[in-house]
């Protein structure tokens, strides 16, 4: 099986071929560290000053106001714990959602077992978050909300603008996790009201191990990284030029097909939903049909778990993930999948299919042709999956 | 993560079904944790003549299943009651640690199936 | 000008075109995520574990002994910050050096400033620790002591395994800052006696933006980035795998390289000291002269500033640094030269030249014959130094 | 980091040197602080009629006294007074923020030297 149909993109992409070509010259040839005074230097000092210029253009920020970090999680640990501590005088509650990923729940849960009190506000079963439900969530002690833009695992879209309204009339600063968000959907700080916003390059084409955190200019945040006065004394650390320059080209590149790709995307997944729908009997589409990321598609099957459908999908070639990736090794099923109310059974035979730029029609035909004998099989050899069988009926 | 021999049983998992008018029955485990199995086993002469399985869950779970019904046919009531988890995981050639405790449930339902045999024939 | 001599290898070094070589089929091609369940991305899992288990080789650790960390910094700061966290009901205490590196600096400073006591044992005026100063130094709230491997501004190379044998006894967590070293000097975590150690990997002919850090089995730390459960849930970011395989194969090469690169440096490095101190007046080696790494020199120049020798050199290709790259645009003098006793006005005199696998005689022999007309003209702008005034007298 | 005027400023640095018999001379900074400069300068009929400089210091420092000498030479004495260290950035285009004021003290040592002429001068 040499054909391989890459269908989760939400857990990484390749890295374009001509960010590649653009990061090679700063590896070997023009690798001074941006921090010296001679030539060779500044020329990595003026290349990483270009990439923030044109990642600032792309959200309406100030260069100023972007900082380079290793990727997505470190920018959400920063923003989350930096906040935490630099404000620790007016308060420590802090509140996020239920679905929000690993790498701002887990921060939080951290900073809950030092004294701090943490208010997650849930969602419908679509996955949205009711920006009500923030409001009433703020108290005088509140220091932060951290909510995501769209949710890496059903793709759900957050009113992020409603939410940013309603966090700059309370004067709480707002933490967003765009990390599934960028290169995929508009992102202009001003118009959604935040303060502080994560990207990971290597979710739009961009290389791993890079990504950034938008500061809103004034915002008050504790370093995570400690050490030399890079990035304006707020993030320590040799300055990662090639990566950084390929970021910025990434999301140039994503910036300007983005339309385009929402709307390919789209219709793929749409298509792949109602081949399998039509193929497949007790299916059933996780997540808000309408309000989601163009190429997501997260579905469960009746009677069948996960990962042997991951397995068995791969042996067609085909790459998809039974939840969220970083979370496999764990048996625990989605905190996203409960949160929007499905039952743990369902949520170990959930399926997500994450589209991508080298998605086409074939690809997803050929999901529709494989699958359904692979639900069968599985289905064959499941216990509490039989045709006549009593147990069909408790599903 | 997993060994040829886990992904070989896993693409070709040995007696699969379920065993009309078995003499024992064991499940183990349960959807809410992903993982679920059930062996059915025929005995003749306290001798395992025909074992089957079906099992819901992941690469590990089938694995261990197709595994334990291959040591355990043709062994003595007995000998098969000995087989443990462990036993199974090594005759795979070992699991990834995360899978070694909530998916390596096999050697239990075997003896769930032989102790259901033992209790419907102990008159 | 377009030769360019390279003689800022402590800053950074280009990577390695082998090393750039291994990590690109893992960028755009074999680009899956190590957690993920299909072969294109169990493809990157082994190709991560085949660098851990060739790293921890290396330094006589086992493969589950090394963490992936973004650099050298994020390691320091972790084994400091996390330490003092997991410890914290042990003790509040922590030992470090006056010549550390700021990563290693701030952390603690950041501790200090939240309760914890820090003590900073002093150095010999060539930079040397004596071992039994961190002896007298322990206290039994004592949870870490951190030492670096060798200086970054004066290459001093500490007695590590020396200080090791002393915590063992102690009974208290010893972290070693080794990204100066690595590559360059052999390290083998037993007979040194550490229980941590970072490195980064652009230090020795590897990428920017990826190091490590080796933790001892059964070694508490709190994580720094909380997320998903990579690293064995030590350390969240999605897998950075070009980085790691190439910062593999970074070590692997100056491994095998390294005695020979060793001897050839250091006969370069003699070759420039004497050429420089035949060649000019009062100029005056920083740090210890034997126990140094081979690369490095350090030197300092009555009557004249740093950055004007570096903006002066630079003019004739020549690349050095003031003193530690990362403090570029502070305008305080180094603090490891201050600690080894130059006074102020000194320090800001200093300049390092740190030499590697590029380094020629030509090169060299060209910094031996620019460097003094520059010293000339320098000194002859100096308001401080005058063939017949008063004030060289006070120099 | 620095604008080209700044670097130009810094290669070919003007009235470099030690006035003999000088009618003013202004130290500022010091060799501590890795910044140094001295201006010393020749005065007729109110009017600066020389002027030059030695500067201890970075690339901020020597350009920013090569454009204080400059832009104070043949200025009337009260005008040159008027000369702020943000004239003397401005006139270079700016200088990086970390430089901006422990590398910027030209202005400070033309304004000693006239001190110092007056108070020599007062008489
Ligand atoms: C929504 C979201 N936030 C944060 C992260 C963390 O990003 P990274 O793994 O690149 O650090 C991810 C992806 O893993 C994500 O999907
Ligand atoms: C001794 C020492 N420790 C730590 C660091 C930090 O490493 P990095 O900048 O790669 O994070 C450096 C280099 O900058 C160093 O020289």
């Amino acid at each position: 099986m040499d054909r391989v149909v890459y269908m989760d993109h939400a857990s990484t992409t390749p890295t374009d071929p001509e960010v590649v070509a653009v990061m090679l010259p700063w590896m070997s040839e023009q690798f001074g560290n941006p921090s010296t005074m001679y030539s060779l230097g500044l020329r990595g000092a003026k290349v990483v000053q270009n990439a923030r210029e044109s990642i600032a253009h792309t959200i309406n920020a100030d260069p100023e106001e972007i900082y380079f970090t290793s990727g997505g999680t470190e920018a959400d640990n920063w923003a989350i714990l930096g906040v935490a501590d630099a404000h620790s005088k007016k308060g420590r509650h802090l509140i996020t959602s239920t679905i929000e990923h690993h790498a701002v729940l887990e921060s939080m849960e951290y900073l809950e077992k030092r004294g701090c009190e943490i208010t997650r506000v849930p969602v419908d079963g679509g996955g949205l978050i009711d920006p009500e439900e923030v409001r009433r969530a703020l108290r005088p002690d509140t220091v932060l909300v951290s909510i995501m833009y769209a949710n890496n695992e059903i793709g759900t879209i957050e009113p992020i603008a409603d939410i940013g309204r309603i966090t700059r009339e309370a004067g709480v600063l707002f933490h967003v996790d765009a990390v599934q968000a960028a290169g995929k959907l508009p992102l202009d700080v001003e118009e959604l009201g935040v303060d502080m916003l994560s990207m990971s390059a290597h979710k739009f084409y961009g290389p791993k191990g890079v990504g950034l955190m938008y500061l809103r200019k004034r915002t008050r945040v504790t370093p995570l990284l400690h050490g030399g006065g890079q990035e304006r004394g707020r993030r320590a650390g040799t300055t990662n030029v090639p990566g950084i320059v390929g970021m910025a080209k990434a999301l140039e590149l994503a910036d300007n097909r983005m339309a385009e790709d929402a709307v390919r995307e789209a219709a793929l997944r749409d298509r792949l939903w109602e081949g399998l729908s039509a193929g497949i009997e007790a299916i059933h589409l996780n997540g808000d049909p309408v309000r989601r990321l163009p190429g997501n598609l997260n579905v469960r099957l009746d009677g069948i778990e996960g990962e042997s459908m991951v397995l068995m999908l791969d042996m067609e070639g085909i790459c998809v993930s039974s939840g969220s990736a970083c979370t496999t090794g764990s048996l625990e099923p989605s905190h996203v999948l409960l949160a929007i109310g499905i039952p743990a059974e369902h949520a170990h035979g959930s399926l997500r299919a994450t589209l991508g730029r080298s998605t086409t029609t074939e690809d997803v035909d050929h999901f529709i042709k494989v699958f359904p004998p692979i639900v069968d099989r599985l289905r064959q050899m499941s216990p509490i999956w039989c045709e006549n069988c009593v147990c069909k009926q408790r599903n | 993560m997993y060994s040829e021999l886990v992904m070989e049983h896993f693409r070709n998992p040995r007696n699969i079904g379920v065993i009309e008018n078995a003499d024992g029955v064991g499940e183990v485990g349960n959807p809410q944790c992903g993982d679920m199995m059930r062996i059915t086993i025929k005995v003749k002469d306290d001798i395992l003549e025909d074992i089957k399985f079906q099992t819901l869950g992941c690469g590990a779970a089938v694995a261990t299943s197709s595994m334990v019904t291959e040591m355990a046919k043709g062994k003595k009531l007995d000998e098969a009651m000995d087989i443990t988890n462990q036993a199974v995981a090594e005759a795979l050639g070992g699991l990834p640690p995360a899978k070694m405790h909530c998916s390596n449930l096999a050697a239990d339902g075997l003896q769930a199936a032989i102790k259901d045999y033992r209790a419907r024939h102990k008159a």
